[in-house]
């Protein structure tokens, strides 16, 4: 199978769907160069920096009959929008009582590693997971980037698609043919009878590593992908966890009220899963900070493979928990 | 800027300028039922008025086709009816009923009628002006010669949206009317507290629109500047910006023990220019009507009201379990 | 002891500063009458409906020595200052190395009950636990909001005073004496031994009347009341469990990614608390809907005290959890 | 609106004229170096370059007082260096060292320096603007006579966050100075394609306030028009908005492969008009400096730029642990 990278996968994906229905145009203050190439100014639309403008915008272009897409580009750039994402894109659709649909797709960048210090590294798709009434998926391959950006698009309601930044330029195979992925569906990126980790974007590919490294030791580790944050496909975590009764949550935002909170309570407040669970659950996150530039502090704030592969030794110990990180 | 001073009567059949009449009076009863039916307990939340500024909601939307689109704020009921929403499905939305406007889940903050291009009430300030201005955006790609109206308040004209809106819909030429209805305050605070220049229309400066000020209480006013912008923005020249001088009557909601700081005085001298006493004396004055037909129109209001609020009691709740329905559409 | 309604407290411990301290002022889009009274329009102001403008204002004032109190009014008011808030309030600190400080209060009323659907009536202090470098508070009591708000304004940090709308005129006993609340330390406001009920703000009545009601049939109810969200007491809910061995949560939130999933996380992290776990944790939240307007859908969505009994009693039975409601 | 056109150097002593331009050039080679640094990954993340530009950071500052106030955007070390900001502690900043003004926390998006005010510069596109009006609220409160500065760009000028700080300091009477950096693009969209008029500084006519529009690369327009401007604010007359046309030389960002879709004409003729140079040129022909001078100067600059890398170099990197520090203040 040929090979994209994620952001390829991505772009491809809109560049599909636009093909395919006229409706859906493009709003972003930079342009992506093959989309503003073969859709025109037209579609793809250069605008001045004004994330909540452009937010609201596609409302009320999306009730009135058009498919917007609004790429925030760095999810921190859209706090300045975030009232029409919360009291307006969030809760529209449910206050007129559902008189008409708001087919939105938002775009938005998450993640750290580059070194842009705390406000270009953020990953608060937690925050919006809370707010009912918006969908968010979070992929960790070009396949599933594609498939599920494919499905949002074609989403009558509004979805955010949070892409990670450190997975950008990685690749992956991704079929030639048409095909979505659901919203909703968690993916079992691989199987293990040990521990199940739940891991998020860039930290399913470091969960995959410390999976690969334990099985050296007999170790076996189940990574889920999630994909999906809303809806959650509890199910697949829960059926999991029931199996090998540990689990380990691996996510490169920090932990409180966090998508791990969540994980964790999804678990814990299920009788079936509870009654298997031999070991206090597990957060590997990023520390509780907003996010240093310097490479060394930068380093030490995020988890990776060997903060997963302690967390995975702790629980198999059964030994006590101690700080979130 | 330009200022449109008091008008009389332009080229309008007698038809038209009796139902610019008929659609003020019913916002007014309408909202003098619905702060009754508040106060007894029967419509729930918050409920703000718009009495006193009918001219501006009428005047405007009397220069819109049924599939212009318009948005609301918070004070949302005169722009439903002025755009010809359906009272009995408003009345049954502030009963809470489910077959109200949203099923009554919005109330009075959030009733919507897409289907005839009323994209809601909002209950944020300035939340709506992006909203419509997205409208404007698809009027415009749609090419049929579609317009959009943004309603907001003084409050609103100071809050960001307005500005990057009226930028972004000065530089892509939308077909879009912003109206901000200058009702001298926001809440208990004074526009002259918090505004720079007393003239909103002051900023279209800056976009290189036209920026019109005119009475808000004349409705002809309202109506000549918003058809010249319609005009405008049809012909894709682009955004204008109308600033009506106007006064709510009420206190800011309806909420009991609502203060209310403004002088007596001046609520009572805004009161001696009521802009449905100035139509009706307009018409009068014309030959247009005469106590009969006046009292034919009001029966006719009182009756609709009646009918409203009677088909409001008699729709059943919804049911508790619709409460988890509609957060996603199909 | 003098009684004092919850909004008299939390004005009574404004005042107070302010007459301590003149570098205190107060900036709101419609000034609190007693306050502006006293203290007159200069340190008191009435400022246009821009809370982004607000938020950020008070950043650059307290960087330059001053102590300022945004009013953001209702919660829902915030979200168009979020990017002053998530990406300047939370970081400027930390990403100046700490060079200056920031004494900052927000005030935020939050809740439902009023009827003032889904812009209106919410409860979103769980996303602002998401972001690192906020403090933030959310009482029950006269007692307890008049001393944190205290503790807030004299930090050195932005702290956000999250204040229920469905306490504003309820009554308690507040001393005449200064006193303060650290931040951080939760209140048990019923002990008992069957089972620990953490609530917030109004929940923490209900609770007790739960507690009440249960009392009569001889289940012991420990109601905690954590009273700040940030820095969260975990302890003192920790030690709780470990002697109940039994959770339920109540908050007024929906569920996801919220406060009660990050209450569930902390305390089935932790090795020694989840020994003593006997039942699967139960989350008694909001529906995760917006708030609809009827008071019929209303009602339906939030919790109370018979839900709350209901969650103790699934998990007195140890039964099988089910969904989050 | 008024323009100023192209002065001659006002009545200021030479020394300060030779000061401005040493400003400047530090400013400059300070870039150059960072560049080569941030090329060789020596420096992180990334940086965005004042070259070109440096006229109107040294024009405004020049015209403040150290007590006075001043925030920065992403592209800050113009500001930083133009405020007397210590090119160590900003070096090692960039280096990601203990000792850099914000221990390394923050790299070159982040750079502060309180104690001079210079209240940082900002990751997000008009995301200073209200924090330093908050500044220009503290002086204003402080009543001492200080004023506070806002830079910003064309791209920022559309965003809500400058009309609400507009409304208010014009309003409030601030003692405040907008001054837009106008280079013409916003990364790599054209200020045409983005803005309704190409003068920003027509908005300042919708808050009653003066809007000035200068040339950004002749340092004495500027420097005149901040002066006129904090004369205006310390008297208490309120805000300006300056205007600063001028132009960036390099790509948005030093990012490898970074796309530039600008015309290298323009940016050609924009070299041409380095401020700079003609400021060198300017003070030549008064007399006021001679090569001689120019090298001692640029041999001056060169050698502190050279002591701040060896400064960075051998200052060590934060520890792990302190990445937990300084999330609260005690
Ligand atoms: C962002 C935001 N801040 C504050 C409020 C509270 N609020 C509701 S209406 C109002 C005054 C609005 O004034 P204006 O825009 O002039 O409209 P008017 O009520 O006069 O029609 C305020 C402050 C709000 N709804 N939204
Ligand atoms: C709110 C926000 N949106 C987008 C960005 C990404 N971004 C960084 S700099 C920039 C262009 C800024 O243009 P301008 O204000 O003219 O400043 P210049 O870079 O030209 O100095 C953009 C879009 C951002 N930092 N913040
Ligand atoms: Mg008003
Ligand atoms: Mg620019």
């Amino acid at each position: 199978m040929r090979e994209l990278t994620y952001n390829e996968a991505a772009v491809e994906a809109v560049a599909e769907e636009m093909r395919r229905d006229p409706k859906i145009f493009y709003m972003s203050t930079d342009p992506i160069g093959p989309l503003l190439r073969e859709f025109g100014a037209e579609r793809v639309r250069a605008t001045p920096i004004t994330e909540a403008a452009l937010t609201g915008m596609a409302i009320g272009a999306a009730g009135s009959g058009f498919r917007p897409i609004v790429d925030w580009r760095q999810v921190t750039f859209c706090f300045v929008a975030m009232d029409q994402i919360v009291n307006q894109a969030a809760k529209i659709h449910y206050m007129f009582g559902g008189q008409v649909s708001f087919p939105i797709l938002y775009r938005a960048a998450v993640g750290g590693g580059g070194q842009v210090a705390a406000q270009h590294s953020q990953s608060p798709y937690s925050m919006f997971m809370n707010v009912a009434g918006l969908r968010m998926f979070l992929p960790s391959t070009p396949h599933d980037i594609k498939g599920l950006m494919k499905t949002a698009i074609r989403d009558n309601n509004p979805v955010i698609s949070f892409e990670s930044s450190r997975l950008m330029t990685r690749k992956g195979p991704v079929p030639d043919e048409d095909y979505t992925i659901p919203l909703g569906q968690a993916d079992i990126k691989r199987e293990g009878s040990d521990v199940t980790v739940v891991a998020l974007a860039w930290l399913v590919h470091e969960a995959l590593a410390a999976a690969e490294e334990l099985a050296q030791e007999g170790i076996l580790v189940e990574v889920v992908d999630p994909r999906t944050l809303v809806p959650l496909d509890a199910q697949t975590i829960r059926t999991s966890v029931q199996k090998t009764g540990r689990l380990v949550i691996a996510d490169e935002a920090g932990p409180t009220a966090g998508f791990s909170a969540e994980i964790a309570a999804v678990v814990t407040e299920d009788g079936a899963t509870f009654a298997q669970l031999k070991a206090p659950v597990k957060r590997v996150c990023a520390l509780q900070v907003p996010i240093p530039y310097s490479p060394v502090l930068e380093n030490h704030v995020f988890p990776d493979r060997q903060r997963i592969i302690t967390g995975i030794r702790e629980v198999l110990h059964g030994r006590r928990s101690t700080a979130a990180a | 800027m330009s200022l449109s001073t008091q008008s009389l009567s332009p080229n309008l059949p007698p038809d038209t300028q009796r139902e610019m009449l008929r659609r003020m009076l019913t916002i007014r009863r309408f909202e003098e039922r619905a702060s009754d039916d508040y106060r007894a307990g029967k419509i729930y939340g918050v409920v703000h008025c718009y009495i006193g500024e009918e001219a501006v909601a009428v005047g405007v939307c009397s220069a819109l086709d049924r599939g212009d689109r318009i948005i609301s704020t918070h004070r949302g009921h005169g722009h439903c009816i002025a755009k010809g929403a359906d009272l009995n499905r408003m009345m049954a939305e502030l009963y809470g009923r489910q077959t109200g406007y949203c099923k009554g889940k919005g109330g009075s903050m959030h009733i919507a009628d897409f289907g005839i291009g009323m994209l809601g009430a909002n209950g944020i300030v300035a939340g709506g002006i992006a909203i419509v201005t997205g409208a404007g955006l698809a009027a415009q790609m749609e090419g049929k010669g579609g317009v959009a109206v943004s309603f907001f308040g003084d409050g609103a004209s100071n809050a960001g949206p307005f500005h990057e809106c009226l930028n972004i819909a000065a530089t892509w030429k939308l077909p879009m009317l912003y109206v901000c209805e200058n009702n001298m305050y926001a809440a208990q605070t004074p526009a002259a507290a918090t505004h720079a220049l007393s003239d909103v229309a002051a900023r279209a400066a800056g976009y290189g629109i036209p920026g019109v000020v005119v009475d808000g209480n004349d409705i002809f006013a309202v109506y000549q500047a918003a058809n010249r912008a319609v005009d405008r923005a049809r012909s894709g020249d682009g955004p204008t910006l109308i600033e009506c001088k106007t006064y709510r009557w009420r206190a800011h909601t309806e909420r009991r023990g609502q203060p209310d700081l403004r002088d007596p005085a001046e609520v009572e001298m805004w009161k001696s220019r009521d802009p449905i006493a100035q139509l009706e004396h307009q018409l009068r004055e014309q030959g247009y009507l005469d106590d009969t037909e006046l009292q034919a129109v009001e029966r006719d209001i009182m009756g609709a009201i009646e009918a409203a609020v009677t088909f409001a009691e008699a729709s059943p709740f919804p049911s508790p379990e619709q409460a988890t329905d509609d957060v996603f559409a199909a």
